[in-house]
């Protein structure tokens, strides 16, 4: 490709300092909208299962900032976040959780397993760890047709148990695709804790069994993720081969909006929530010399913008009529609509 | 020994605390049975199926398992082989796609391949059915996938008194039984349920209505709507309509199904598992052969539509069977 | 472009020589077809279905995988949905039991989850069937397990002309597309193939001979065993038996099915699968609702006998249908 | 358990020397019959699937030399010498490969998916890793019964990538079960080398991602095999959770006897046919002071004896009555067939 010209690229700490708004930004939006969403469920809104990423939103915008359009996301259930990070839009995102015919999936299929391939983000099934083979064969794609591009797959600890999970990065390894696996370890499988899904401590360590390298990080330090994703994205992006980021993070609520979570030491939960992701990087933002209490009231106004423009545009549309049900089920014989790379976009880069 | 338990039992039961009480009765009465499964051990399972287990038999013998359900089946073979009684359970039914294979090829197989020499008295618990607002991946009737498998039995109880007398056969039996528990049904029916210990014979239909003019044949979620429809056409219409639940899905109770068909010379096969590839066009193959010469009309099927269960409140109501869908259905077949 | 190949096209071709050559044409007129599956590559798969492949197309474009049904068709599935054009393959049918979650949810959901702005042009080629010796892990007619499953498309070809055409419409299709082939087949038929490019449509059965008694509607390794007990009843009893093909599965070509029963009144289906839940339940069932008036006989079966394929000789052979059991039941229903 | 009265224990040194020439003879025993099967495949006396595990003995016996009556045995598809170590019958296996009514599946099935439980072998499924979960839940018996029995389960280099592996060993390491795991690497699953199936060197090193040990030897060195076997082994029999062996090996013939492995180089296998166990072993035994030309000749005999009295029980046997088919399909609702540990028998272990 021929060079751009022209347009200088900003000073480097002026474009540190929009990155870090951007990303402080994107963080409250993910948290604001989690919460939304829980109260939408509480008010009969929102149907079905609701499962709350709230207190994991520093681990879903720190891996995403560095990816670029084009790239292929897979979250997971609890990963909002991921949609909105890849510039999907919030109406139609809470659109899809209200079944409303706007939605990702136009009233098809509930809450995350609607997606939006446009925007790289594919809605994975119930099923999980499934997600993680569908990722190494978009990352296929990436090596067959040598496009620059990754796959990421998001999954939980208790998910990584999976026969899936291991077949895919099996084949990841071999192949030296071009994939990133993030493991979500928020100590929980709904009520199952850690130690008895697995016997080792970190789940990153599982890399060395396919011959690629695996990384731990505190999940709920923005600043931690988005270095360490930078820098392993770069390097599968140049062709490094697979990689695995394992987050320790903690789900704040039950394991959907309906578990008390009984099962859980309150000592346990106190401590995590005081590693809320937001204050962690609001002191940041102030060593850094932000205006803190300035920036919190613009960051918040413009996240209840968009979340209230949000709700009111899924409140607005209708539900799909009934006889939609028998659509969809099969594409027509023209060209594929997720047809290649000229399709798939993505938000730009954050940084 | 269940002293303190069958005190309880003559009380009014949901069909979940019938499953549950099944459960306690069995690991009490021998020692071989245990239960294994995702979160069914502190949570006692997400529907609450299994709780009290915990307590009272130990975690030896009540397992949280990791996310696996392939391991699960598998090692539910493994102990099962060796004269356990695992009873495992899917989260949902819906995942059993994921120990798929270790069903239909180890569990299905092993008495066979053994010749005869070997067997897998294993219970596989799968909440299954729609109507719940769970959309495509939790709302799943994966029943006819198992019914074509040679080696195993399968079962759907619709009412509390057959959920706990059926779980108890299917326990005792030698073989692999899927056991579908309607998750419905789970809270929105109770029943008295008999003292102490019964038991009800897998392979056995029951007629729950007796009927001249046209036979339901249903079983599962699909029964309750049925006899409901029964009740409306016989005092809207005059129509004397006879309802089958089969209870087991394999083997089938093919007596029983021709014995009604051949009675009321119409049949209506009624499911909430889609219309293409359910049960039903087994039984309407069955009736269509072995009862013709008795045919006073075609044989019809009413089922959930050919797609998969939406998440839109209208999308999943048009899809699913309901009591004014079986009602017009009747109406229709009586009219021919 | 392929010039040198399709100066053979005109020759005769086995049927397994048919699926080689629509995959070589396939791979040479579009970019984005590609081959991956367990030792497809070098050793040209288990039956030489891929061979020649790696040498013209090379490792990017046809690839070995490591032993992991899932991640075969999941990874399909991911390239897929990326404009890719994966055709997978399940070394044996039977296989595909590992590879099960991936089609029936990952793969068949994911258009309409994706509220129609999602395809997934994958095949998944499956070598199916019986009457090779392969006892019951190797010997499996699954194809049952998926016409339930509405996204998916399934075909099953016995012919080597529509072997090809099929593959080649089943690679251009933009919905996921189960492909059967009966390895039976692969050597024991030949055909002249016309000379260039062909595709046979999905979802068309076809009439392979015209009768007026009686209609056998079948498909895949039980096609020519039933042209054959047809031709001996002409011979033998003067019978004139319609043959019905039905090639495509998913979805079924109901007017023709409809057209066939109509026209004789008497229906056979014939299949390799097992009787209980194959797919000659829906069809009977199809045909006794929607042809019950044209109906002059029961709609009858003939299928494997309701057990796994076993080994021993003897036992095989009792247990699958055959020409001698398909004139029987020829005889049988044409006498009622 | 009372403790055993009167009968002394051998003399150490005699006891070595019995073990060493019982060990010789079962492993002449499983080549030979491997060699036999291979011929009467060719002769057309057994039909469908047959996969030679010629070249690959040593690892068989020396793990099963070990194991007790009451332990749990899932052989893979190439280990007839799972079944010769185990007691089942020559003839009975023999009359199984032939589908004879006197085979341990009655007919129902080939080669080596029957099984006799009460020899403590399973016969698994074709589903290559299927028979590893199964494994886990005979040790899972073992424990809840607090029997001091071990299961064990062979499977291929090929195998370890399907999902069911790790699945298995995720779970005996959170239950840290009496399971051995034996991986019998023989570089190739069919026509596909190692490299292509992983990007590691050893498959043991998987161990640590589940929390044990995993151990790598070399399969063809009867020696090391049952040294290491018999260690691990006591560990497992003592509570100290699961173990992995991986055996260096190679498999001489064709993946099976239609395959004639084009794809290998002729200088591999010639590499690895030097490294033929028997030959190794009697280098042994000669340099332990037997005679070794005699004890060749003594236990060909036996071999060549046992083996002819197999294939004629098994040609004698009839085939099963066609309607045989419909049979064994369910076992009836007395007391299961395969019961407790009573019913499971198996040989003394070689020690
Ligand atoms: C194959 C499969 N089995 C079971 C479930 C039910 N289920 C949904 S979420 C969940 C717990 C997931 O835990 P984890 O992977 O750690 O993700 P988290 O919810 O903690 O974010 C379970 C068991 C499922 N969705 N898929
Ligand atoms: C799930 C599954 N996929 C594919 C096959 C077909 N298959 C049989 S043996 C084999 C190769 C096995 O290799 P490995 O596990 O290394 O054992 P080896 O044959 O080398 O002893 C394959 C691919 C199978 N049996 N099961
Ligand atoms: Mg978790
Ligand atoms: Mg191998």
């Amino acid at each position: 490709m021929a060079e751009q010209d022209g347009s200088a690229a900003p000073a480097p700490v002026a474009a540190r300092a929009a990155q870090d708004v951007e990303l402080y930004y994107r963080m409250k939006l993910v948290r604001a909208f989690e919460e939304r969403v829980s109260r939408l469920h509480r008010q009969n809104k929102i149907l079905g299962g609701v499962y709350s990423g709230a207190g994991q939103e520093a681990l879903v915008v720190g891996i995403c900032a560095p990816l670029e359009p084009g790239d292929f996301t897979a979250p997971l259930h609890r990963d909002l976040g991921v949609f909105l990070m890849r510039g999907v839009d919030p109406g139609r995102l809470m659109a899809q959780l209200m079944g409303k015919e706007t939605g990702l999936s136009r009233g098809k299929d509930s809450f995350l397993h609607g997606g939006d391939i446009a925007h790289g983000v594919f809605g994975s099934s119930s099923m999980l760890g499934s997600s993680l083979p569908v990722a190494c064969g978009a990352a296929l794609k990436f090596k067959i047709k040598r496009e620059r591009h990754i796959a990421v797959a998001f999954f939980g600890e208790g998910a990584s148990s999976r026969g899936d999970v291991h077949e895919a990065m099996n084949f990841a390894g071999v192949q030296k695709l071009p994939v990133l696996f993030v493991c979500e370890n928020n100590r929980y499988a709904y009520s199952t804790p850690f130690e008895k899904q697995t016997s080792i401590e970190n789940i990153a360590d599982r890399a060395a069994a396919y011959g690629f390298r695996g990384h731990v990080c505190p999940g709920n330090d923005l600043l931690a993720v988005v270095g360490l994703a930078e820098r392993v994205i770069d390097s599968i992006r140049a062709g490094g081969g697979p990689g695995l980021i394992e987050c320790k993070t903690y789900r704040w609520r039950g394991h959907s909006e309906h578990d008390p979570a009984l099962y859980r030491d309150q000592e346990e939960l106190l401590e995590w929530e005081s590693r809320d992701p937001i204050p962690l990087f609001e002191f940041y933002l102030d060593k850094r010399g932000h205006d803190i209490n300035r920036l919190r009231a613009e960051t918040d106004e413009k996240v209840n913008t968009t979340i209230q423009a949000a709700v009111d545009f899924a409140d607005r549309s209708p539900y799909p009529e009934p006889e939609e049900a028998l659509e969809d089920l099969y594409v027509g014989q023209g060209a594929a609509p997720g047809a290649p790379s000229a399709a798939v976009n993505g938000r730009r880069p954050i940084r | 020994m269940v002293g303190a338990l069958s005190g309880n039992l003559a009380m009014e039961a949901t069909y979940l605390k019938a499953i549950n009480q099944a459960l306690h009765e069995e690991m009490a009465r021998d020692e071989n049975v245990f239960v294994m499964g995702e979160d069914v051990a502190e949570l006692g399972g997400a529907f609450k199926v299994t709780e009290g287990l915990l307590t009272a038999f130990g975690e030896e013998r009540v397992i949280d398992t990791p996310i696996s359900e392939s391991l699960i089946v598998g090692a539910g073979v493994g102990a099962a082989v060796l004269g356990m009684r695992p009873v495992v359970e899917m989260q949902f039914a819906d995942f059993i796609s994921c120990g798929f294979d270790q069903i239909v090829n180890t569990a299905a197989t092993l008495s066979y391949r053994h010749g005869g020499k070997a067997s897998c008295p294993m219970v596989v618990r799968a909440p299954s059915g729609a109507g719940v607002h769970g959309a495509l991946f939790h709302s799943q009737n994966p029943e006819a996938w198992f019914t074509r498998v040679p080696g195993l039995k399968v079962v759907a109880p619709a009412t509390a008194y057959d959920a706990k007398g059926l779980l108890k056969s299917a326990i005792r039996d030698d073989n692999p039984v899927i056991y579908f528990e309607h998750k419905r049904l789970y809270r929105s029916i109770k029943e008295d349920l008999p003292d102490g210990d019964f038991t009800v014979p897998l392979g056995k239909a029951e007629v729950r209505r007796e009927g001249r003019d046209l036979s339901i044949i249903t079983y599962g979620g699909t029964l309750h709507q049925s006899l409901d429809a029964a009740r409306i056409v016989e005092k809207e219409d005059g129509l004397s309509v006879e309802v089958l639940d089969l209870r087991t899905l394999l083997p089938l109770d093919r007596e029983a199904i021709l014995a009604t068909a051949r009675r009321t010379g119409k049949v209506l096969v009624v499911h909430e598992d889609r219309l293409t590839g359910g049960i039903g066009g087994e039984i309407a193959a069955i009736v269509a052969d072995e009862a013709f010469d008795y045919l006073d009309g075609p044989v019809r099927r009413l089922a959930a539509l050919d797609t998969h269960v939406p998440f839109a409140p209208p999308l999943e109501e048009f899809v699913l069977p309901n009591t004014n869908k079986i009602v017009e259905a009747i109406r229709n077949l009586a009219a021919y």
